[in-house]
């Protein structure tokens, strides 16, 4: 047996991110176990770790590279996921600075480690070229996020999401495999390359054992992405993790579900894509509209984040449903901008936290008078996330309803176009709580400089992404045109 | 002679349908943990069944990562168990319903 | 004709295992119930002629696995479950007919299509210690590599959060 | 002469000067001196100097085809791409002047009437947003950025709206303002949309080119045509999205008059005559009844309200109708100059009412009484003494609103009128166009005169108050002399003077073109039509604003007729112009609530009703089921013998208690329900 047929020092390479992020999350481990566990010093080692994988990642970004005998594929737009993952990694980091002490527990260790694998997962689902590393990526994230959620061991609540959100992610991850195995069954490997090829010459085992599994797939990843009527646990989660965790949650698997969602669906089941339209459009006229109409109603913010979470999910499966480059570098889009937005506003929230108060729309009544340049900045966060110009926001919802409408899904469109109009309300009530309201705040915010530099730095990122998007835009559709 | 591979498959399914139904069905955590891990022994089934039809150890490599999975999600699973029963005293799903609108 | 019937009836074992497994309300006989299902499929793979897989599936789950939960039941000193309130009944038979109606869904939808039976081959290569091996430290190095990231993030998430003090 | 690049520039400052206001004020207004206001006012002086520096321009050149544009990429997906732009042509410069006049008034007269507000930076900073906004609308060459800065004008509008956000009205009808003119954005939207499927592109030239080659037709062009429609009724404020604009009086006076002069409502007006062009007959009709419609609809409200500002609102409103309705009817340049001459004589109004209210305000401060309102024309009378300027500018401009020869009203409304009067010649089965019009006139008449008599004329009804009125200071009245001036006809009909035809510089250099919409008439044959039907409407319209300016002489000033009387006698009509027919209370009746009851169902599906109603409600029901099912829930044999009847009693009690919430097996349940659905449908 050849076994540089598998394993060569070129997939070593190709694989240093990976490994990078490994050795980085098990020094801060190792720092927390000798004892040098002061929160400035795990930071600045996971972020030099981040930023050596993005170095490393961005050096392997030439022509596609597949590793690992077919196991991972390496592209643009791969490695534009694997920014993306850095990108929210850091942040949350930078952002959970002092969150975790606010509410009880000691700074920990394994939170930064426990990202940083949490990372590595999402980056094997974008690169993965084969069944197997997709699941395997999966739950690697889906057991970090479990821990992640259920952190502060002390918090009911918290212990309450995490055993939640284990068991419905259990049960999932059940329905996933049991679509991975029917699919082995019908095309006799997990490749998708080697999907592709049963397909195109029909020897798959029985067309049944295929439709099954490609439903079951799509159910797993419609719990992860939380999808409507798979979504249900997404706001008791949202409420009780800890908030920079939340933040982390809504952004993170839903960049790498899409993400991997797009591959599969562009690379293996790519001739049958379009038997499954009628599903996507379904489930995406659903999502936005439940999610919408939920968030009307919600008093706590992290709740309505989250049901505003789920009804950009909605938003983004009319990217999967058109599936072509356009509509693609659309969703690309509209995953940076939603992530950015919404790790600010959890990190705005965070802030605000505190026991028994700042979670609530009233708390945040008369912001402004005291903290004018953070509620500024949860301003342009809330536009943005309502899709309003000159947002980037309004840019990402724009690309995407184009990309859908040239390829004439006129209906689905409208009920966009309907569900953002719904939606400017329930974000503009934030907005004028802070503003439009007399009452002195009582709420004192406790922030780490650094994490408000960063809060103002997004800011105006959106505004200057709503006015020239055209430098991320090249890059999407040049991430998009390796996969399309 | 082996069982068609239909016939596995079937009890594969049946097994899965109880797991699922196990999970709608108890209230103790625990049970539903056990519910769960009836619905990954289908899965494994199913994947061996398929590896035997095709002659391939594809899928009992699988099967040798599901296990993996399983048992480390059983250990996050039952840890977080015992971090909520020592703050609340119960496992009993029904009563762990702090969050709702 | 043998093995066939063989597999017939450790399939029924393990189904009415599995049964009392979701049915009792001691989550402890529901354990040992599980144990009893693993052991029948088990046997099923050897059946199969995948004996590495067989071996796992005593070792890890019956062994390990089970025997986690049984150490966690006793743990908690859990009872028996409560008397099911009356409204859950309907919950109950809500998800009964949705669970039946997904089985007798696919069980029709699998079957409808063609009256043939797949029969797989006489002779099976793949089932033994060597081909697994291989495949492994081979084709599947990465996944086997990434499994073990798992492990690892299993660990320290089960050390921070059971611990009594850390 | 300017030319080429310089008007890029030219441009680029106009549409950028009050933007950089903005941003100063926004951020560093409250530690400048004088509060930044300096900072504003100067910026928008200069955009004024620029854009009369344009318009002298125009006027040297005397070139009726001038056209420039100039634009950039914005989006460039490969195949979907986005460029934006400037167009310029007279129709531009002549709103940006506009606007810009308007605009530089408003922060002039704000000097002294915000003076001392607690947000003043701000009010500041938020003129410039919505100036930049507005002059965005202008110049854009494109559907896309025109949307954008469509929606920001809704934005802006909003916060200044509510400026006074302490008043709970004024909160309301800033979020009211914003939300219905959202709901003529989705009108927009999907109009845009249509076009950009059909043509694939958002260039204004391009679309049009698209729309004669035919790209686009038939019932598709016509949906297109009212969803681009849609978006200007709720901008401008046409029925049945009016409600907001008489609520947006909440305001500080000064941004009622920028947003009904020269603003907001007049982007609507301007967006349908930018469009003219790919507008299909059926489109244009729809047009021309929701426009005449509406002028004669908002007139009869005005006629009942006594509060100052919400005569001026409806009349604002049934202003808007007559521009609406002259688009409709294809005579669009006359809309044009109609939004021109009403820009004037309405900022005076707007301002004059702002000086008497001012005024009204101040004696009331000093008198300790803050029962009185203000802006009740109920508690006025007999100012004409007291505020001769205010008095006197304003009658200028009532008599302009009027359609009084000598006045610029006359010849803007005239040329409406007439357009409408020439369509119903050609199509007879639309006569109620015209007498939509001429009714507005006439009661429009009526009712400004009503208000001049009620606040100006007669004995002073509250004779304390009275004594403390005088005279707004030199900042507030200078705008008002200003804008009566311009509202004399001479400034139109430049250069010749004959005040009864609207020949002037105006129609020489702001030449209709034709329609690319097919069945559509050409220019030509809508400017003959106009032509032979003007000395009728001439004579008619003059007819009709002396019958309601008699009427109003009568009523108010001699009291010939009880005001009363009349109203008793028509109970129920003055009733429903009163309560502005009910349009709010069935809105929030039909609309709002139920949107509201939806979404709490909806809420409910996710936790209540499947617990509460779906188990207890049917629970009763399906008792037997449950037992059933209870039996082979575990060990039947346990349950039947052990626990018998008495468990049954006890559960049925539990069940009471039972009603919980926040259960992750309902979640899962639905999910299962989610996933057979999905394989039902792929099925099928």
């Amino acid at each position: 047996m050849d076994i540089s047929q598998f394993f060569t020092s070129a997939d070593l390479f190709g694989i240093a991110p990976e490994i990078i992020l490994t050795v980085t999350a098990l020094s801060v481990l190792t720092l927390e176990m000798l004892h040098v566990s002061r929160p400035g010093i795990i930071l600045m080692v996971a972020a030099l770790g981040l930023f050596l994988a993005g170095a490393l990642a961005i050096n392997t970004s030439g022509d596609e590279q597949i590793l690992f005998g077919g196991m991972l594929v390496l592209n643009r737009f791969s490695v534009f996921f694997d920014f993306l993952y850095i990108t929210i990694g850091l942040l949350t980091l930078i952002f959970s600075q002092g969150y975790l002490e606010k509410r009880g527990s000691a700074s920990r260790g394994e939170y930064p480690a426990l990202i940083l694998f949490a990372i590595i997962g999402m980056m094997l689902m974008t690169r993965a070229n084969d069944l197997v590393i997709v699941f395997l990526g999966l739950e690697l994230l889906s057991l970090s996020l479990y821990i992640l959620v259920g952190f502060l061991r002390h918090d009911q609540l918290s212990n309450e999401s995490g055993l939640k959100y284990l068991l419905l992610g259990a049960f999932a991850t059940g329905f996933f495999l049991f679509g991975a195995a029917l699919t082995y069954g019908a095309a006799g490997t997990t490749n998708y390359n080697g999907i592709v090829t049963a397909i195109t010459n029909n020897t798959i085992l029985s067309d049944t054992y295929l439709f099954l599994g490609i439903g079951l797939l799509l159910i797993g990843f419609a719990f992860k992405v939380a999808l409507v009527p798979f979504h249900m646990w997404s706001p008791d989660v949202y409420q009780g993790a800890p908030t920079t965790v939340t933040g982390f949650l809504c952004t993170a698997p839903k960049a790498a579900g899409f993400g991997a969602l797009i591959i599969l669906f562009n690379r293996a089941f790519v001739d049958i894509h379009y038997q499954w339209q009628d599903i996507f459009w379904i489930l995406s006229a659903m999502t936005m509209t439940i999610g919408n109409i939920s968030a009307l109603i919600q008093h706590n913010v992290k709740r309505m984040l989250a049901f505003s979470s789920v009804s950009h999910a909605g938003f983004l499966i009319m990217g999967i449903l058109v599936l072509n480059e356009t509509s693609i570098s659309a969703v690309l889009f509209y995953l940076v901008v939603y992530s950015v937005v919404n790790l600010g506003a959890f990190a705005i929230v965070s802030a605000a936290e505190q026991e028994e108060r700042g979670l609530n729309l009233k708390d945040y009544r008369g912001l402004a008078a005291q903290h004018p340049w953070l509620s500024a900045a949860m301003t342009i966060f809330m536009l943005s996330l309502a899709g309003f110009p000159p947002t980037a926001g309004f840019v990402a919802k724009f690309g995407l309803f184009s990309a859908a409408v040239s390829q004439g899904y006129i209906g689905l469109v409208i009920i966009a176009v309907l569900n953002t109009l719904i939606s400017i309300y329930y974000y503009l009530r934030l907005v004028v709580n802070m503003y439009m309201q007399k009452e002195e705040s009582t709420l004192i915010l406790s922030y780490k400089m650094l994490a408000i530099v960063f809060v103002g730095l997004i800011a105006i990122m959106m505004i200057i992404l709503g006015i020239t998007p055209g430098y991320l835009l090249e890059i999407v559709t040049e991430a998009a045109s390796t996969v399309a | 002679m082996v069982v068609p591979l239909e016939h596995v498959i079937a009890l594969s399914m049946i097994l899965f349908s109880i797991g699922v139904l196990g999970v709608l069905f108890r209230r103790n955590a625990i049970t539903i943990f056990m519910s769960i891990e009836l619905m990954l022994n289908a899965v494994n089934l199913a994947l061996v069944g398929f590896s035997r039809y095709y002659n391939s150890v594809d899928g009992q490599v699988f099967v040798f990562l599901v296990m993996t999975l399983a048992a480390a999600e059983v250990a996050v699973g039952l840890a977080i168990i015992i971090a909520l029963y020592r703050n609340r005293q119960t496992v009993n799903i029904d009563e762990i319903n702090l969050m709702k609108n | 004709m043998f093995t066939s019937i063989f597999f017939y009836f450790l399939a029924s074992i393990a189904i009415a295992s599995a049964i009392f497994v979701v049915l009792n309300r001691n989550a402890v006989y529901s354990a040992i119930a599980l144990v009893l299902c693993f052991f029948s499929l088990a046997v099923i793979y050897l059946l199969l002629e995948a004996y590495v897989i067989a071996v796992l599936e005593v070792f890890i789950y019956a062994g390990a696995i089970m025997v986690l939960f049984l150490f966690v039941i006793m743990l908690l000193n859990l009872g028996l479950e409560d008397a099911f309130p009356y409204f859950r009944h309907l919950q109950r038979a809500l998800s009964l007919f949705m669970v039946g109606l997904f089985f007798v869904g696919i069980f029709l939808i699998m079957f409808n299509e063609q009256g043939i039976l797949h029969q797989p081959g006489e002779k099976f290569s793949a089932g033994d210690i060597y081909a697994l091996g291989e495949a492994l430290f081979s084709k599947y190095l990465l996944p086997f590599e990434v499994a073990s990231l798992l492990l690892l993030v299993a660990l320290i998430g089960t050390v921070y959060l059971a611990k009594r003090k850390i | 002469m300017i030319t080429g690049n310089i008007i890029t520039d030219f441009c680029l400052l106009i549409l950028f000067l009050p933007l950089l206001a903005f941003a100063i004020n926004i951020f560093f207004g409250k530690r400048l001196p004088r509060q930044g206001d300096w900072v504003s006012v100067g910026s928008v002086l200069i955009t004024l100097i620029l854009s009369l520096s344009l318009l002298m321009n125009m006027f040297m050149n005397w070139d009726a085809n001038f056209s420039y544009e100039a634009q950039f990429s914005w989006i460039d997906l490969g195949a979907f791409k986005v460029e934006l732009g400037f167009w310029v042509d007279n129709i531009t410069i002549v709103m940006l002047a506009v606007v810009a006049l308007i605009s530089s008034m408003t922060h002039i007269f704000s000097l002294e009437y915000m003076k001392g507000d607690i947000r003043y930076s701000r009010y500041y900073a938020y003129l410039g947003l919505f100036t930049f906004s507005m002059n965005g609308i202008v110049l854009a060459n494109n559907l896309v950025s025109l949307y954008i800065f469509w929606e920001l004008v809704g934005v802006s509008s909003y916060l200044l709206i509510a400026h006074w956000f302490e008043k709970h009205s004024a909160a309301d009808a800033g979020k009211k303002a914003f939300l219905t003119n959202r709901v003529g954005d989705i009108g927009f939207f999907i109009g845009i949309m249509l076009i950009f499927t059909a043509i694939g592109s958002f260039n204004f030239q391009d679309v049009f080119a698209g729309v004669s080659q035919g790209m686009i037709s038939g019932t598709l062009l016509t949906l297109a045509g009212v969803g681009l429609f849609m978006g200007a009724v709720g901008k401008s404020s046409q029925f049945p999205l009016h409600i907001w604009l008489p609520d947006a009086m909440e305001g500080p006076t000064p941004v009622s008059a920028l947003m009904h002069a020269a603003t907001m409502v007049a982007a609507g007006v301007y967006l349908t005559v930018r469009l003219f062009p790919l507008f299909s007959p059926e489109a244009l009709t729809i047009i021309a009844y929701v426009g005449g419609f509406t002028a004669l609809f908002a007139a009869t409200i005005a006629i009942t309200q006594n509060d100052i500002k919400k005569v001026l609102a409806y009349s604002t409103v049934s202003q808007l109708g007559y521009m609406i309705l002259a688009v409709g009817v294809g005579n669009y340049v006359a809309a044009l100059f109609h939004l021109l001459t009403h820009a004037m004589f309405k900022a005076c109004l707007f301002y004059g009412s702002g000086s008497v209210i001012h005024a009204m305000h101040h004696s009331l401060h000093e008198l300790h009484d803050h029962d009185t309102d203000p802006q009740d024309m109920r508690n006025m009378g007999g100012f004409k003494t007291k505020m001769p300027i205010t008095h006197w500018t304003m009658v200028i401009s009532t008599l302009a609103i009027s359609g009084v020869p000598l006045f610029s009203g006359f010849l803007s409304k005239d040329a409406i009128l007439a357009g409408s009067l020439a369509f119903a010649q050609h199509h007879p089965q639309h006569f109620l166009l015209p007498v939509f019009g001429f009714g507005a006139a006439a009661i429009t008449a009526f009712y400004m005169f009503r208000l001049i008599f009620m606040t100006f004329h007669g004995e002073p009804k509250l004779p304390k108050v009275f004594e403390g009125i005088h005279e707004s200071p030199k900042v507030m009245t200078f705008p008002l002399m200003l804008l009566a001036g311009l509202s004399f006809f001479i400034f139109y009909t430049l250069p010749y003077f004959n005040p009864i035809s609207d020949h002037g510089w105006f129609t020489e250099l702001i030449k209709a073109g034709d329609s690319v919409a097919p069945g559509n008439p050409t220019a030509h044959e809508i400017y003959d039509g106009v032509h032979h039907a003007h000395y009728p409407a001439m004579a008619l319209s003059l007819l009709v604003a002396g019958l309601g300016i008699g009427l109003s002489y009568l009523m108010y000033m001699k009291h010939k007729f009880s005001a009363e009387n009349w109203a008793r006698k028509m109970g129920f009509l003055y009733k429903l112009s009163l309560n502005k027919y009910f349009f709010d209370e069935n809105y929030n009746r039909f609309l709002y609530q139920p949107l509201l009851k939806l979404s709490r169902a909806v809420a409910y599906l996710d936790w209540d009703l499947y617990d509460k109603y779906f188990i207890n409600g049917f629970g009763r029901v399906t008792n037997l089921l449950s037992k059933i099912t209870g039996r082979i829930d575990y060990d039947g044999l346990d349950q039947i013998l052990v626990d018998g009847v008495g468990r049954s009693v006890r559960r049925l009690g539990k069940q009471l208690k039972q009603v919980q919430t926040g259960r992750l097996q309902n979640y899962m349940l639905f999910a299962l329900v989610g996933l057979i659905i999905i394989l039902v449908i792929q099925t099928i």
